[in-house]
């Protein structure tokens, strides 16, 4: 256990060492950081303490070297435009996006499971259908349309949800939270179901077809030959089996929800990482975009992380001494 | 039971009557959106357009800018000009910091000294102070400024920068700004919170030195796509936005709700003309090398500026969000040559002049513009590119994101190009020196000059202009100079951005040309 | 269910006319009607979009027959010169937007379908070669799948195109490069089950060579999951390609895609200008929704069992 | 159509009145449908039969003849969408088709309990789980209780160690540990009658003689009756008192075991008999011997064509394994190191004549399988030698492979996955030809015409695909595109038993038509120790990867040496009902494994010839 968890640490690292050198190499092709930043009317002495100021005279693995330095130092760099470090930048933004990211998968969660059973259950029954094409639908909806035609409806046209930012916040942790107030929480249904109706279409699929997958099974079969009745059944038998697959997309997909807040907080103003990184890649702020990656590496390998510990928690037949062999 | 009753009933009446009044007893609170992204507390870390207006609720000047680009007295009362390169300040009295400290001239010159160079800065205010040789404490409301050389926009320039107290800001650090602690101004409004990337909360400053503010709260919001600030003004959640898009304009006029507030402002569109020996992509009209590059050719540009439909552009692509032009300054404004007429369309008299210069047939014209910098900028791009073909050149279009964009326009590889350009001092000056300049490192001309055009007698006209103190004699020999640019069509200016101001109807702003949006120009609907 | 007593083939096998693989397809995929009509749509969609330079009343790109004075016009409006009316109305550069959302799709499905048979291709073969390679390729070849799938593709594709710039080969090139993993993973995982086959072991057995068991067994018998994959794939790539041009990472302004004109009507969608965004909106949706539902229907049609 | 059934109906008329005057259970005009694309079509149809109190049934036959249909209509387990159940269940008298749901939910697991294949534990919930659930929903005990009761339950069917085994999980189990666990949870509420539906089909025949006589025991503790479903007419007759033959949905025969095995009345049921292989009977005869043929419209059956002796003594071996060794690594761990080996075959040697038929015989695990694939060479072996001609083929590089390959060849286990689906037989039979350059196109196909007519296919079958064939005419074309290189060596490894009973014997008749035709030699590998006896001249018994006696077939049957061949012998169920009341002791003893430590050595074995030919490795 402890040694399988060191060597996937082991691999993250190398991972991240990979992706710092790849990303570093990236940043320093596009574009001139210094040109977007400076006011157009700088002169080259001004111009030229500011080029020194970010060390970009400096050769490239020159700079390369400083910043793994700074990274064993817990230092990410210091963003251009924000004057503050780099990881410190993206971590005010954090709680947000995880806040949307989270009430996107409950969201998902919530409204998919049932569905999903409903439909596994009864393949038949014209509600399944239709609940079978909607999937379809949401598989297929461009997530920013789906965020401009929320806006129209909702905001513009009937004017009950607001269309932009987080609301009122009220702090816990040291963090601000939407979820906490009426307020917040109108600001994040749209962006929220925005983000999760996709998400929707994909768990009502996995558990309908964990459903269709687990009901012709001999267990199944002997349990009903038990005795049991029919909702222990499909509530204790059939429910723990798919739900194993279910937990890990879930898991693994909270990764996707979170990069594809990137679109849902351009559209709807959500003041989180994703816009961040748009917002950095504009103005070119190199040491925002490196510590982004960096981060979204950490939360990735956290994700799979934790998606395989829970993984091995519901499903005994995997033991993480066979994990090894993968 | 009854008696019960009809106690409880009073209570709740007079609950309600509280809650009802107690909005209109003392204002409601402001909440402006904004699209331009702030990016920091610290007032001198960057410059740019939404720190200025973040910065500009707590901190005051030294002079201030009215809306319509006048100078007004702001932290000083007067100002005058001793000798060639010698001003004194008069600083206003009774003036507080928020944290009660009293204000005084030590304060400017610690201000003048720290804003040019802030840890980390990407820049921005040392091209405010490149003026500022030296500030002398005289007394503490008597400042005096050398310059120099002779620099007569040294208090247009001063009413950028916000000043700060010694006693906070020796020791602050950006992050102290960030954290709140450091933001102590002398200005209409403190701090009160910040979100970064999100929202500044101020709360009203009763000790201010102006007019009584109407607002005891401030909220402003940042909120960079145009869409959703506009869904945001319709659904309540905003009283005030800018920069709403031009295509929603008409319907956000004739809405009783709302409002739309517009001032010409200070950017003009012109398109850069390359007039090197050799314009990259300029070439014969079938892709063929030319000998000379016909940018450098009067006639040419002539006829490019004379085929383009500005009035088509203003009111068509950008939905009235802009006026056509021929200079880059409005009427009214110091400098404005009212001679300079909008040049008209007229395909015919272009094409004659493109035969006149030798180029019946046109030529190959590669348009460059960015696509992420100004309102309409990649429209813009292609309908010049549109026009010039029906004029018959062989013109393509590239559309480039502002951080490869602004690649290309330094090193001179540009040939023609969509830019824009400010005039934050108002008047001409400040566009002929960095733009139409001779490129001179050393003395700091033409450093925006991306077609390196250079013409001596130009450059002769405006190094005079701006070492000449009086105001008149100076203005004479700007509109001199904006008329020789025009007879030369050393650029071709498109026209002005137009800064608009959305609002619910209870309340109004006074447009600022500088595109700021200030809570101090924003009042109660009567 | 329990398993149903075997039909007695013996007697089908009599009776039943010798029938080709692709008959038996689609026979089975006749069985659902809105399918029918969905191949059918896609097919509509795919002529529209190869015949657009033909069949639009306008050529977007030629600047000569553009004219921003009838620019934002409704549909229905008719052309200032009267030879044409546009019936979905114009754009900020009096572009008809019937033909702009012909070329749109014409671009956005190149971009789809060159991006998924250039995934597919890099995919299947890496993913064939780690599978009969095994050993250290293996390993080599699937860590990096395994990378690669662990990031969502939109971030990915992000990077790269923040890295290389605009352009249609560039949002091209990155949407091979997130998804190639994809048909790797599945091509490798499916000559892993489909070589342990006995009649893969049969092949060998009567020495059949290696590149033989390979193009002629294995593939084939691979191809399916391909096929089923690449459908969905190509919907995804489309969606994925809007996506990063409405972000204004994608293609060029020049060359529109469904999801850049969507994007520039954006911003004039509150104004009741709708038709800028609405019309590509629905021309996407419309694409992707009849791409899905033909690949599930494949789906169930190559694998009856897994109605996921 | 109309007369038959009345037909039936007045022979099963007669049933009743010969057993018991109230039977437990009593299956009334049972007809069970299903809806197959939109049209309901019978699967079951007209079935009657009655189950006294303590009596055990045995409802017996092919794959699609219903039985398992029958079951489940019993307990109401079909789904009620896409299944429609006709006639009368009486249990005591009282219909179960007719109960509401909820009533008759209380009679399944308590009145009827059912055991399936021992794969139908839920595997994400432990074993103590299920038997707790169990109690629980039936008998009203709390969790204590009812995990005491559970652990006194394990005990009862012998599962050593239960307190600790509980909280284990299904896969932590063996096959025959499994079957215990669903045993004991049909004992936990006294059913009146237990239902077990191929309960041992998948387990290994030592382990499967277990489970027989703990079910056999548990039911006369009890006194309980069953109904056993299996497809063995060898367990058939060790377990039941009366049997009802299914075929095609409809009971062709009924009546006490003993009856029904000896004098069948049908010609199904004949024909069925003809086709069961029976363990000794062949003693008297060095051969092998086909199976009689049976007329299903007259019944009568014509004697098999004796088989003529195949067996080149007098020439040098076609096929002779050295000394081979094949071990696996068991990976694991954080760099995937090897952790242990699985030692699949270890140090086997034999020869084979030219038409001569050698069979490996052994249980799940014994190698020998693997010894098959490694003389094809599908798996690399780690060391020994195999000659084929006179050539070692372990040494072989791929194209010197490829040419000897066309000497031995391969017939596998599964009909369905053997061919593949995307090639026309015609294809699939051509391409070996085609690919080792034998001929040309026209010569293969001509050469492939005759090879379908001598398995029993006609020649214009080679433009079909393989799914438009039956299970055993797969194997027929398998078998025919085998001999499309003239090999000299056939591998057949489980050839034929995934096939029905009677499908089984017609291949094995084509099996040794073909040997005499052309003088193959065959290396049978079979876990099934009646069909070995059928088909071998030499027999060699595998255990733990190694050769434990080998010799020829009537010595290893008539006077087996080893005590592992003499359990494997003594396990087989029979198809002789005076074993029925027989009791065996059998221990209670798992399967061992080949998987060793890094540093086991195998160690020195020692050989005893029992006569001339006749080897048995030392115990000790």
């Amino acid at each position: 256990m402890i040694s399988w968890f060191g060597s996937r640490l082991i691999q993250a690292l190398l991972v991240m060492l990979a992706m710092t050198v790849i990303v570093f190499i990236g940043v320093n092709v596009v574009g001139d950081p210094v040109a977007i930043l400076i006011p157009p009317d700088a002169t080259a002495a001004e111009r030229l303490r500011v080029v020194q100021a970010f060390g970009l005279d400096r050769p490239l693995w020159e700079q390369y070297f400083s910043f793994l330095n700074g990274v064993l130092h817990g230092d990410l760099g210091r963003s251009y435009v924000y004057n503050q470090p780099a990881l410190q930048v993206i971590l005010q933004r954090l709680p947000a996006t995880m806040e949307l990211a989270a009430s996107a998968m409950l969201v998902a969660i919530v409204i998919g499971i049932p569905l999903g059973l409903y439909a596994g259950l009864r393949p038949d029954s014209p509600l399944a259908k239709l609940f079978m094409a909607g999937s379809v639908l949401g598989f297929s909806l461009p997530t920013f349309w789906v965020g401009l035609m929320l806006i129209m409806i909702f905001s513009v046209n009937l004017g009950w949800l607001p269309a932009s930012g987080r609301g009122e916040t009220v702090e816990l942790f040291g963090m601000r939270w939407s979820f906490l107030t009426l307020d917040g929480l109108s600001h994040l249904a749209l962006p929220a179901l925005n983000l999760a109706l996709f998400k929707i279409a994909l768990v009502m699929r996995l558990v309908r077809a964990g459903v269709r997958e687990v009901l012709p099974q001999d267990y199944i079969r002997y349990a009903r030959a038990r005795g049991l009745r029919e909702g222990r059944v499909i509530w204790v038998h059939v429910l723990k089996n798919i739900l194993i697959p279910v937990v890990t997309i879930i898991g693994l997909e909270f990764g996707s929800v979170i990069a594809f807040s990137i679109v849902t907080e351009t559209i709807f103003a959500w003041p989180g990482m994703g816009k961040l990184i748009i917002d950095s890649i504009n103005v070119l702020d190199r040491p925002v975009m490196v510590a982004y990656l960096m981060m979204i590496v950490v939360i990735f390998v956290v994700i799979n992380l934790l998606v395989d510990l829970a993984y091995t928690l519901l499903d005994p037949r995997v033991r993480l001494a066979a994990r090894g062999k993968s | 039971m009854k008696r019960l009753n009809r106690l409880t009933r009073l209570l709740m009446a007079s609950a309600i009557s509280v809650a009802a009044f107690a909005p209109a007893v003392s204002a409601d609170p402001l909440r402006i959106a904004i699209g331009g992204a702030f990016t920091s507390m610290d007032p001198h870390f960057y410059n740019a357009t939404p720190n200025h207006t973040v910065a500009m609720h707590i901190f005051d000047r030294l002079i201030d800018r009215r809306p319509d680009t006048s100078l007004a007295p702001a932290l000083a009362l007067s100002w005058e000009a001793v000798s060639d390169t010698e001003w004194l300040f008069h600083l206003r009295d009774g003036v507080t910091w928020h944290d009660g400290e009293p204000f005084t001239a030590d304060d400017v010159a610690f201000t003048y000294t720290r804003a040019r160079d802030v840890p980390n800065s990407p820049g921005g205010f040392g091209g405010f102070l490149r003026e500022v040789e030296s500030v002398e404490v005289i007394d503490d409301l008597t400042l005096k400024i050398t310059t120099p050389v002779p620099a007569p926009n040294l208090p247009r320039n001063l009413a950028f920068v916000p000043i700060i107290s010694r006693h906070v800001g020796e020791t602050a650090t950006t992050e102290d700004y960030n954290a709140g602690t450091a933001v102590i101004g002398t200005g209409p409004y403190r701090f009160v919170s910040y979100a970064p990337s999100d929202r500044v909360e101020y709360a009203r400053n009763d000790d201010w030195w102006g007019e009584a503010q109407p607002w005891d709260t401030v909220t402003l919001r940042m909120i960079p796509s145009a869409g959703a600030r506009v869904a945001a003004l319709l659904s309540g959640d905003v009283d005030v936005i800018d920069t709403p898009p031009s295509g929603d304009l008409e319907r956000l006029r004739s809405d009783d709700n709302l409002a739309v507030y517009s001032t010409p402002g200070m950017r003009v569109m012109y398109v850069g003309l390359n007039q090197t020996d050799s314009a990259p992509g300029v070439s014969g009209p079938n892709g063929e090398a030319l000998d000379t590059n016909p940018l450098q050719d009067p006639r040419v540009r002539r006829a490019l500026s004379l085929a383009i439909n500005r009035e088509g552009l203003a009111t068509r692509l950008m939905q009235g969000a802009a006026v056509p032009t021929g200079q880059w300054l409005s009427e009214g404004q110091f400098s404005y040559a009212p001679s300079v007429e909008v040049p008209p369309y007229d395909v015919a008299a272009a094409q004659a002049l493109l035969a006149e210069a030798g180029y019946p047939d046109g030529f190959t014209l590669p348009v460059f513009g960015p696509n992420d910098r100004y309102p309409g900028d990649a429209a813009t791009t292609q309908a010049l590119a549109q026009m010039w073909a029906r004029l018959g050149l062989r013109t393509s279009v590239d559309s480039q994101p502002w951080s490869t964009y602004s690649g290309i326009t330094g090193t001179g590889e540009l040939s023609v190009g969509l830019l824009g350009w400010g005039s934050p001092t108002g008047e001409a000056g400040y566009l002929l020196t960095n733009v139409l300049h001779t490129r001179d490192a050393d003395a700091g001309t033409g450093i925006f000059n991306t077609g390196r055009y250079s013409n001596p007698e130009l450059d002769a006209l405006v190094d005079t202009a701006m070492a000449t103190l009086d105001d008149a004699e100076r203005e004479a020999l700007l509109i001199q100079a904006v008329e020789m640019v025009d007879a030369d069509t050393a650029m071709i200016p498109l026209f002005m951005l137009i800064n608009n101001w959305a609002t619910r109807s209870t309340v109004t702003i006074d447009a600022r040309r500088d595109e700021r949006t200030l809570a101090i120009d924003i009042h109660p609907a009567q | 269910m329990v398993n149903l007593p075997e039909t007695p083939s013996i007697h089908n096998a009599a009776t039943d006319r010798p029938e080709a693989a692709w008959r038996r397809v689609w026979r089975d995929y006749r069985g659902s009607p809105v399918a029918v009509v969905m191949l059918a749509l896609l097919g509509v969609i795919l002529v529209l979009a190869l015949l657009a330079p033909l069949i639009s009343p306008q050529n977007p790109y030629d600047l000569m027959q553009l004219d921003i004075m009838e620019g934002l016009l409704p549909p229905g409006t008719e052309a200032s010169s009267g030879d044409m009316i546009y019936h979905l109305g114009t754009d900020d550069q009096g572009r008809d937007m019937l033909s702009a959302i012909l070329h749109g799709l014409r671009i956005s499905l190149f971009v789809g379908v060159v991006s998924a048979v250039c995934a597919v291709l890099v995919g299947a073969t890496l993913g064939l070669f780690a599978a009969y390679r095994g050993g250290r390729t293996e390993s080599v070849i699937m860590r990096l799948v395994d990378l690669q799938l662990s990031f969502p593709t939109i971030l990915v594709a992000l990077m790269i195109l923040a890295f290389l710039g605009k352009g249609i080969s560039n949002v091209i090139l990155a949407l091979i490069i997130v998804e190639w993993a994809t048909y790797a993973r599945t091509a490798r995982g499916t000559a892993l089950v489909e070589s342990r086959r006995e009649y893969i072991e049969a092949a060998h057995c009567l020495g059949v060579p290696l590149y033989r068991i390979i193009f002629r067994h294995l593939l084939p018998n691979c191809m399916t999951p391909l096929i089923v994959i690449g459908t969905v794939q190509i919907a995804r790539a489309i969606t994925l390609e809007a996506t990063l041009s409405f972000l204004g990472i994608g293609v060029p302004v020049t060359e529109p895609s469904l999801g850049l004109l969507i994007a520039n009507g954006y911003q004039y969608m509150f104004a009741g200008q709708y038709w800028l965004s609405f019309f590509p909106g629905i021309a996407l949706l419309v694409t992707i929704v009849a791409i899905n539902l033909v690949g599930d229907r494949l789906r169930d049609v190559f694998n009856p069992k897994g109605q996921a | 159509m109309m007369t038959i059934q009345t037909l039936d109906r007045t022979r099963q008329g007669e049933t009743p009145a010969q057993t018991a005057p109230a039977p437990l259970l009593a299956v009334r005009n049972l007809r069970t449908s299903f809806v197959q694309r939109g049209r309901w079509t019978s699967v079951l149809d007209d079935v009657s039969f009655d189950i006294a109190a303590g009596e055990t049934l045995a409802v017996v036959g092919e794959s699609g003849s219903g039985k398992s249909v029958t079951a489940m209509s019993i307990m109401r387990l079909l789904p009620p969408k896409t299944s429609r159940v006709e006639g009368q269940v009486l249990l005591q008298g009282q219909d179960l088709l007719t109960l509401p749901d909820d009533a008759m939910r209380r009679i399944r697991g308590n009145e009827i309990a059912m055991i399936f294949q021992e794969t139908s534990l839920n595997p994400v919930y432990t074993i103590g789980f299920h038997i707790i659930e169990t109690l629980r929903q039936h008998r009203g005990l709390n969790e204590t209780q009812a995990r005491a009761e559970a652990l006194r339950l394990m005990d009862r069917v012998r599962i050593p160690s239960a307190g600790r085994r509980i909280d284990e999980y299904a896969h932590q189990f063996s096959g025959g540990m499994r079957q215990r666990i669903m045993i004991a949870i049909a004992l936990a509420c006294q059913p009146k009658l237990l239902i077990a539906d191929e309960p041992t089909t998948a387990l290994d025949v030592t382990i499967q003689a277990q489970i027989l006589q703990l079910i056999k025991e548990l039911q006369a503790d009890e006194g309980m009756s069953v109904m056993f479903i299996t497809h063995d007419m060898g367990v058939v007759a060790e377990t039941s008192d009366r049997t009802v033959v299914l075929y095609h949905g409809r009971k062709v025969e009924e009546g006490p075991t003993s009856r029904v095995l000896l004098s069948p009345h049908e010609a199904y049921t004949r024909k069925l008999l003809a086709a069961v292989p029976r363990l000794g009977e062949m003693s008297d005869s060095p051969l092998p011997a086909r199976f009689a043929e049976v007329d299903m419209a007259t019944g009568n059956s014509t004697a098999p064509r004796p088989v003529v002796d195949t067996v080149d003594h007098a020439a040098a071996p076609v096929l002779s394994v050295q000394n081979l060794t094949t071990r696996f690594d068991v990976r694991g761990g954080t760099l995937g190191g090897v952790t242990a080996r699985v030692h699949a075959v270890e140090d086997v040697s034999f020869d084979i004549h030219a038409g001569e038929t050698l069979s490996l015989v052994g249980e799940s695990g014994c190698g020998k399988s693997t010894t098959g694939r490694s003389i094809m060479r599908l798996v690399n072996p780690v060391s020994g030698r195999i000659m084929v001609g006179g050539r070692d083929m372990a040494g072989l590089g791929h194209r010197d492979l490829r040419a000897m390959r066309r000497k031995v060849q391969m017939i596998f286990q599964d009909p369905v996955s053997s061919l593949n689906a995307r090639m026309t037989v015609g294809d699939a039979l051509t391409e070996p030809f085609v690919v080792h350059r034998l001929g040309s196109r026209r010569a293969a196909r001509d050469k492939a015409a005759a090879l379908l007519q001598k398995v029993g296919l006609d020649a214009d079958m080679a433009s079909r695909f393989p799914h438009e064939f039956s299970g055993g005419q797969r194997q027929r074309i398998s078998i025919a595109r085998a001999l499309m290189l003239d090999p000299q060596i056939i591998v057949a490894d489980e050839s034929v038993s995934a096939l029905d009973v009677s499908v089984k014997a017609q291949v094995i008749n084509l099996l040794l038509d073909l040997q005499e035709s052309f003088k193959v030699s065959y290396l049978f590998i079979s876990h099934d120790m009646a069909v070995v006896e059928r088909v071998s001249h030499r027999v060699a018994v595998m255990y733990l990867g190694e050769i434990v006696e080998i010799g020829p077939r009537q010595a290893i049957f008539d006077n087996p040496q080893h005590s592992y061949t003499r359990r494997l012998i003594e396990a087989v169920p029979v198809v002789d009902p005076a074993r029925r009341h027989q009791t065996r002791q059998i221990p209670a003893e798992e399967i061992r494994s080949p998987v060793r430590q890094l540093d086991y050595t195998p160690p020195t074995r020692q050989w005893r010839t029992v006569a001339p030919g006749h080897f048995v490795m030392d115990e000790g």
